[in-house]
């Protein structure tokens, strides 16, 4: 039973946070910044019938969110087990 | 008060009646209120628990079927120790009542007369309470054939069920206050042996009545305990006809 | 059969299959004892979660709003499912972490102190109110049309049902009938989109079909030529004289932004969906399952477009220009309800679809003597509502029909129509019952227990949550029948007051060891009591001004939670800054939070 | 008519069965009928006896003495066609019981006088009165398990009620203890006693001295005889107060394992009780056995011996005990059995390498066990220092464990069928794996968390080093705190099995197999209701095991036992007792015993108060329910 030192579980904290503020831009930057702040813009690039900040607002976002959501589950699952504070 | 004036009446008329010829039964009765004692406990008094059949409601002209009565010594019903006597009544008996209480004339003509029936019947009662549900009408009856063989009325104090259920129920229902509302209360035996929880069966005799108006009698007992009716003067005065 | 029929029965069968799994449920069969509990599957947890989220204003008004507000509906779209990331990340983990299950309790406990609880209480309870009584008017909303009464008795009827279902029924196997209600819902919802897909695209996914271009078929049937139907959409509203329908919208930029932000954030913060999250036996349980949930209602919300799309589409080229005499079925089915309504300014008998709205205010109808609906001369019900004069428009439909009369538009089978009626109602009873036991038990548990009469019995506690969820339902019975907006503004409402008072609290509670109770108390009355008086002026003192020019920064009172939610934060840390640090187990509570598993 | 009604009814009582009609006449032209409310106590404790023999014609009522520490022992329930009041009838003196009303009742009165009358010419009836007859009625029929009893509880030696204080040997001889060696001997011989009771100046026994003192303490060292006797006498005392119950006596003979207990009231020698006065009261003895027990050196003289468990089983039922106190005496015996292997084990395998606790739990853990049930026991042993120390531990208890398990077997406990045992190395760990495993269920409540907090959390150390056992017991309350996710994933297995009854009040049966119109008592009734006071008493942290002392324990501080303590006491004595009563009666038929009951089997009464036990725990489930809002936590 090794005794986890406070930096070693600071360092896991600040993982943590890092994970969350890259997930949480991504998050950002689909809905706001394309989905509302610079939709006019996107609106000109067209894909398939769909101009683009209208589809980011519309779907895209939606749909990234799911997978920011599974990708950080997976990532903190690791990081759990890296940092042994998992639940057994 | 006028229990005492009444066993005094009685005194001067035992005294009365000693030097003429009078009935040993109806001397026996006469002694009755002498031998019960009212600031006597409820649960310790005799009571005698009665109901008659008649050909009809009209005193004049109706009388009497058949008596039912049932021992009671305190709250606890003698069950094997009952009165029950279908009279001859002498007279035609009314075709219409015969539905209710299903004694055929043929039946009761096989019978003997009131007049013989009458002193088995007091003397059952001596020294006893009696009770009943709706009493007045059998006292009523019971007094006019009481008149006519020995000059007086029925000597035991008399409590009427009914009474006691009307008295129940204000007390309950809490218009005690109010005005007298008795008349929206049923007066039913069967109805109120219903509510108390006593099995009742339909069918319409004497001393089935009287069984049922007993145990509607024996449930009233820890009511009236409980209430703080526990002297027999008590009884005669919240229960009297 | 006809739709009323097929209503009936379809209806009745989700009904059935509700009552026989609350049973089912409940009467367990001989489960063996050392078997414990077996754990609701986390894919039916999500179902559940998405049933209890979709509320009426999910199903029937979002589509509807999209269809009127073009590229603007959008927000609710992103903020409706935006906010289960923030929840995701910063908020499950670590409250399942801390173990109570209950936002009071945790800032009761977090703020060490009572008053903290008291207010997160109140709010708790503001906020399930508002929410749950944009529910009622959704289940009026169906009734009225299923039984073909008006929305008020169907509201009144709604009560009655919710009132069966929760406050008698109770919480018993609710898990697994809000199971039920969302299969039912969303094949309801998923239906009449996939038909309607095929017709108009004959592509099958709805999703992709909105961005399709019409099929031969479907241009016939909308009377126009080939193209992509966005395309065609934009163009029909530019001949119309509206914006173009993927265009910019008519809200300004900051007031979709801060909208979205409040409906995320608000999302993340409401009392019933955090509680879900949180319950979960395990850590890796609380994230995982928000993704569940966001993927099942994510199934929806993406649909949702595409059904407004095609509503919209379908809806001007078959009313605009068209003759009352010679309108679709579905119109005068609809303005039976009162939900669409005709008025023929220039008389000449038809129909004309233009921008702004046709009559002024509330839209009521004319009764005649007998008190039957009074008829103008082409069998039109009469509107007593002023006409608006500014406008050539002479239709008003309300947002709510897009949904629920959509397959009769589209000339659907009797039977989708009857199945999206009961998709309505499962969407409308799932989050009602949900929000109806969190107020019910933070009234009688958080509020009276634990607050006001700590002495009471549990059988007493039993009544008072019985009582506070019958009162819950008239409240919200009444709020149903006089709506402070339609639908899916009240419930935005809701959203304002929980972004501006739970979110920022718990965060910083969670995040930020040296927040203390003055900061939180100060920081939620704050954020709660700047967000209410700007909707309240707004919305209820003085509506006449609630036009943009008045608006702070240009920010509606639906947005204002966002500002709330600046003010809070920032009133939170200025306080704590100032005040004493919470003390040493608080902080460390705080820290052990961080960790799944307590390091040794 | 009336007498119709009597004889109809009293003809299907027993004894009046066997009385031909004309004599059934007879009896009902005697008989009354009395008339009694709720609450009203028919007979009294202590009160004048019966007058008259009471048939309940309609209702029920309970019967109960109340100890003098003011315990209220049930003796049994009694309905319609039922006997009241036939002992005292008898038998001059006091009425032994309380007889209470439960509801409104009506009874047929026969008089003292009439019975005797209706006895002396029934040779039948008098049989009955007298016992042996209804004994044998009733070996062959056994329906009634409260008529049988009753039928037994009628002696006069009441294991459960009476006082030590009555049974005691008054007037012992005693002496102070400031005399000398020489004339404690004196005394001794003069009395021609073999030992001798000391007290001190209030007549509080400090001590005792007995022949062997004097042969070892005196004689063999050469003591001097003048000493005063109090340096040789031993010291430690053990006590009963004249107002604990024979019962209570018996256990502490058996945990002491001595034979003799001083009585004691307010503090001063009153008398002295014998094993052999208690073996008396009943026959053969429980202690017999225990004493039986500690005296064996082999496990097949103890197997040999733990097959008397059911005779005791067998004794205690007919001395109408308590389900609480029959599977307290079990649990004392099963301890006793368990802790002799253990010595034996540690005999056989030599000191253990570091102190070490044995645990039990499941229904051993909550004193609760009936008949042979399941070994569920573990090992916690103190932190090893080293790792040689640690590989040490491992290997000793590996073998150790192992063969108590076999031995156990041998003794006819059947291995744990989930292999919670100590020979599993997952429940032989050292302290902190045990904290370890308590935090982590807890914290992490999955279904197997939830399983496993459910049998262990109700541990019992019974052998070894019980600190470590207090130490890991406070550990698991401290790790509580707070947890109420753990809580009410608790509350959710809790209401999982409901109560086996129907929206209408009936009982749901097996609707068809092997157990068809019969229900799982142990799963439907009890376990449920264990599992409902064990979550109360993990949201109290209350350290009680057994389910009877939980309640108790949580009466002044749990709000939902405040209100129903009362109801729950009663409820979860009556499943239990019928449980046992129902096993015991298999065992009796020679079949296996298990925990399927047909309802229709029941008595009137008995079904009466299973429904309304049934309802109890509905209720409290629906409580639970509501507390944790358990629709959503999913």
């Amino acid at each position: 039973m090794a005794e986890k030192t406070k930096e070693f579980l600071e360092s896991y904290w600040k993982e943590n946070l890092t994970y969350i503020v890259i997930l949480l831009s991504i998050w950002f930057i689909v809905s706001y910044l394309f989905g509302i702040i610079l939709a006019d813009q996107l609106d000109n690039i067209k894909v398939f019938g769909f101009p683009l900040g209208f589809w980011f607002a519309n779907q895209g976002s939606e749909i990234i969110f799911v997978i920011l959501i599974a990708v950080y589950v997976k990532l903190m699952n690791n990081l759990d087990v890296k940092y042994d504070v998992d639940e057994k | 008060m006028s229990y005492t004036l009444a066993r005094y009446k009685n005194k001067l008329l035992e005294r009365f009646y000693k030097d003429k010829h009078i009935k040993p039964e109806a001397l026996r009765n006469l002694k009755t209120l002498e031998s019960i004692d009212i600031k006597s406990k409820l649960i310790d008094t005799q009571y005698v628990v009665i109901d008659t059949e008649l050909t009809g409601l009209e005193i004049k002209k109706d009388t009497i079927l058949s008596i039912g009565a049932v021992n009671m010594s305190g709250g606890t019903i003698l069950l094997g120790n009952y009165f029950y006597r279908v009279v001859d009544p002498l007279s035609c008996v009314n075709p219409n009542t015969v539905v209710i209480h299903g004694i055929t004339p043929g039946e009761a003509s096989e019978c003997p007369t009131i007049d013989r029936i009458l002193p088995e019947f007091i003397d059952f009662c001596k020294n006893k309470v009696i009770v009943g549900h709706c009493v007045s009408i059998d006292i009523d009856f019971i007094n006019k054939e009481m008149k006519r063989l020995y000059g007086f009325t029925i000597q035991n104090p008399v409590i009427d069920t009914l009474k006691l259920y009307w008295w129940y129920k204000k007390k309950r229902l809490g218009y005690d206050a109010f005005a007298d509302q008795s008349d929206l209360l049923t007066s039913s035996l069967f109805e109120i042996a219903k509510e108390f929880g006593v099995p009742v069966q339909e069918i319409h005799n004497a001393v089935s009545d009287a069984f049922i108006t007993a145990q509607v009698f024996q449930r009233f007992m820890p009511i009236l305990m409980r209430k703080g009716v526990v002297e027999l003067s008590e009884l005669i005065r919240i229960g009297k006809p | 059969m006809d739709i009323l029929t097929w209503t009936w029965i379809i209806v009745g069968l989700s009904f059935t299959l509700y009552i026989g799994i609350a049973i089912w449920s409940r009467a367990k069969s001989t489960g063996e004892f050392y078997v414990a509990a077996k754990q609701v599957h986390p894919v039916l947890n999500g179902m559940a979660t998405g049933a209890d989220w979709m509320s009426a204003a999910s199903f029937i008004s979002m589509a509807g709003l999209i269809s009127f507000l073009g590229r603007d509906g959008a927000m609710y779209l992103m903020g409706w499912t935006g906010g289960y990331v923030l929840l995701a990340m910063l908020l499950a983990p670590y409250l399942r972490k801390y173990g109570k299950y209950t936002v009071p309790m945790f800032v009761g406990e977090r703020y060490y102190s009572q008053s903290a609880r008291v207010v997160a209480v109140v709010c708790a309870i503001f906020v399930s109110f508002v929410y749950v009584a944009g529910q009622m008017r959704g289940v009026g909303v169906v009734f009225s049309r299923f039984l073909e009464v008006d929305i008020n008795l169907g509201v009144l009827i709604g009560m009655a049902i919710v009132f069966i279902y929760a406050v008698l029924g109770g919480m018993k196997g609710i898990t697994y009938t809000q199971v039920a209600q969302y299969c039912v819902l969303i094949v309801a919802y998923l239906i009449p989109a996939i038909f309607i897909s095929i017709m108009l695209t004959n592509v099958p996914i709805p999703q992709i079909g909105f961005g399709a271009s019409l099929s031969e078929a479907g241009a016939k049937l909308l009377n126009t030529d080939a193209g992509y139907l966005l395309d065609k959409l934009n163009q029909v509203h530019r001949d119309l004289g509206f914006p173009e329908y993927t265009g910019r919208g008519a809200k300004s930029v900051i007031d979709v932004f801060f909208i979205t932000l409040v409906l995320m954030v608000g999302t993340a913060g409401l009392p019933h969906i955090i509680i879900r999250f949180f319950t979960t036996p395990t850590i890796r349980g609380a994230r995982a399952s928000a993704g569940w949930a966001l993927l099942f209602i994510a199934i929806l919300y993406t649909t949702a477009p595409a059904v407004a799309s095609f509503a919209r589409l379908n809806m001007i080229q078959t009313l605009h220009n068209t003759s009352y005499a010679d309108a679709p079925s579905w119109f005068k089915n609809w303005e039976k309800t009162g939900l669409v309504a005709w008025k023929d300014k220039n008389g000449d008998g038809k129909i004309q679809y233009a921008k702004g709205d046709a009559f002024k205010g509330k839209v009521e109808f004319a009764k005649d003597s007998t008190g039957k609906p009074a008829r103008g001369e082409f069998g039109e019900r009469i509107v007593k509502t002023p006409l608006n004069d500014k406008s050539k428009n002479e239709l008003y439909v309300d947002n709510d029909i897009i949904v629920l009369a959509n397959p009769e538009i589209a000339k659907l089978p009797a039977w989708v129509v009857a199945l999206v009626a009961a998709g309505g109602l499962a969407a409308a009873l799932s989050t009602a019952a949900g929000l109806l036991l969190v107020i019910s038990s933070a009234i009688s548990h958080d509020l009276i227990k634990n607050v006001i009469a700590p002495r009471i019995s549990e059988k007493q506690e039993l009544i008072w949550a019985r009582v506070a969820a019958a009162l819950a339902i008239m409240c919200a019975g009444y709020l149903g029948i006089n709506p402070p907006g339609f639908v899916a503004q009240v419930v935005a409402f809701a959203f304002g007051l929980a972004a501006s008072s739970f979110f920022p609290i718990i965060i910083m509670g969670i995040f930020w060891k040296k927040t203390t109770k003055e900061g939180a108390i100060a920081g939620m009355l704050a954020g709660i009591i700047l967000t209410a008086a700007y909707i309240i002026y707004f919305k209820f003192v003085n509506p006449s001004a609630n036009v943009a020019a008045n608006w702070w920064f240009g920010i509606s009172p639906e947005g204002i939670g966002g500002i709330g939610m600046i003010v809070n934060i920032v009133i939170t840390y200025v306080v704590s800054k100032m005040t004493k640090e919470p003390p040493e187990e608080v902080q460390k509570m705080v820290a052990n939070l961080r960790y799944p598993r307590e390091s040794n | 008519m009336i007498t119709e009604d009597v004889v109809s009814f009293i003809k299907n009582v027993i004894p009046f069965q066997f009385l031909r009609e004309e004599e059934l006449i007879a009896i009902a032209e005697k008989t009354m009928l009395e008339f009694y409310p709720q609450n009203t106590f028919i007979l009294k404790q202590d009160g004048p006896p019966s007058d008259s023999l009471k048939i309940i014609k309609k209702g029920s009522v309970k019967v109960y003495a109340r100890a003098e520490s003011g315990e209220e022992i049930i003796n049994d329930y009694r309905g319609e066609g039922e006997l009241i009041g036939y002992l005292t009838l008898f038998t001059e003196g006091k009425s032994r019981v309380n007889v209470v009303t439960l509801e409104d009742t009506l009874c047929y009165l026969i008089s003292k006088g009439e019975m005797i009358h209706i006895i002396n010419r029934h040779p039948n009836i008098k049989d009955f009165f007298h016992q042996s007859f209804l004994k044998k009625y009733l070996d062959k029929t056994f329906q009634e398990m409260h008529v049988k009893s009753l039928c037994t509880s009628s002696s006069d030696t009441m294991l459960y009620t009476t006082p030590v204080g009555n049974l005691a040997t008054k007037g012992v001889i005693s002496a102070f203890q400031d005399i000398s060696i020489k004339e404690s001997a004196e005394i001794m011989t003069r009395h021609e006693i073999s030992s001798l009771v000391l007290i001190d100046s209030n007549a509080v026994p400090v001590g005792i001295i007995t022949d062997r003192d004097l042969r070892k303490k005196v004689v063999a060292k050469g003591l001097n005889v003048d000493n005063p006797v109090s340096t040789i006498m031993s010291v430690s005392l053990i006590k009963s107060d004249v107002k604990e119950y024979c019962f209570e006596a018996l256990l502490k003979m058996i945990r002491y394992n001595i034979h003799h207990l001083l009585i004691v009231e307010d503090g001063k020698l009153k008398g002295i009780i014998t094993n052999h006065d208690l073996m008396m009261l009943q026959g053969t003895s429980p202690i017999t056995i225990a004493r039986d027990i500690e005296n064996q050196y082999t496990v097949e003289a103890i197997a040999s011996l733990s097959n008397k468990i059911n005779s005791i089983i067998d004794l205690l039922i007919k001395e109408a005990a308590k389900a609480d106190n029959i599977t307290k005496v079990i649990t004392e015996i099963n301890d006793r059995i368990v802790k002799k292997i253990l010595d034996l084990a540690e005999k056989k395998f030599g000191t253990p390498p570091l102190p070490y606790c044995w645990i039990v739990f499941g229904s051993e853990g909550r004193k609760e066990q009936t008949f042979r049930t399941d070994q569920d026991n573990a090992i916690i042993y103190a932190d090893p220092e080293t790792l040689a120390e640690d590989e040490e531990a491992k290997g000793y208890f590996s073998l150790f464990s192992e063969y108590v398990r076999d031995s156990l077997i041998r003794c006819g406990f059947p291995a744990c069928s989930g292999n919670y045992m100590a020979s599993n190395p997952r429940w032989r760990q050292p302290i902190t794996i045990w904290k370890s495993y308590f935090s982590n269920w807890i914290n992490t409540p999955k279904p197997e968390a939830i399983l496993s907090s459910v049998i262990l959390f109700d541990f019992r150390p019974i052998h070894g080093d019980f600190t470590l056992a207090e130490s890991l017991k406070r550990h698991l309350l401290e790790a509580l705190k707070g947890q109420d996710m753990f809580l009410m994933q608790m509350a959710r297995m809790t209401v999982n099995v409901k109560p086996p009854l129907s929206f209408f009040r009936t009982f749901v049966v097996e609707k068809s197999g092997e157990h068809k119109n019969q229900f799982n008592l142990k799963f439907k009734c009890t376990a449920p209701f264990i599992n409902i006071v064990r979550l109360f008493s993990l949201e109290k942290r209350i350290s009680e095991t057994s389910t009877m002392e939980r309640i108790n324990a949580l009466r002044n501080i749990h709000d939902t036992v405040r209100e129903y303590g009362e109801e729950m006491i009663y409820a979860f004595e009556f499943i239990s007792l019928l449980r046992i009563h129902h096993q015991y009666k298999q065992i009796t038929n020679g079949t296996m015993p298990n925990n399927y009951i047909n309802p229709d089997e029941l008595t009137n009464l008995q079904k009466k108060t299973l429904k309304e036990a049934c309802q109890l725990i509905s209720k409290l489930q629906d409580m639970i329910e509501n507390r944790y809002l358990l629709g959503r936590m999913s």
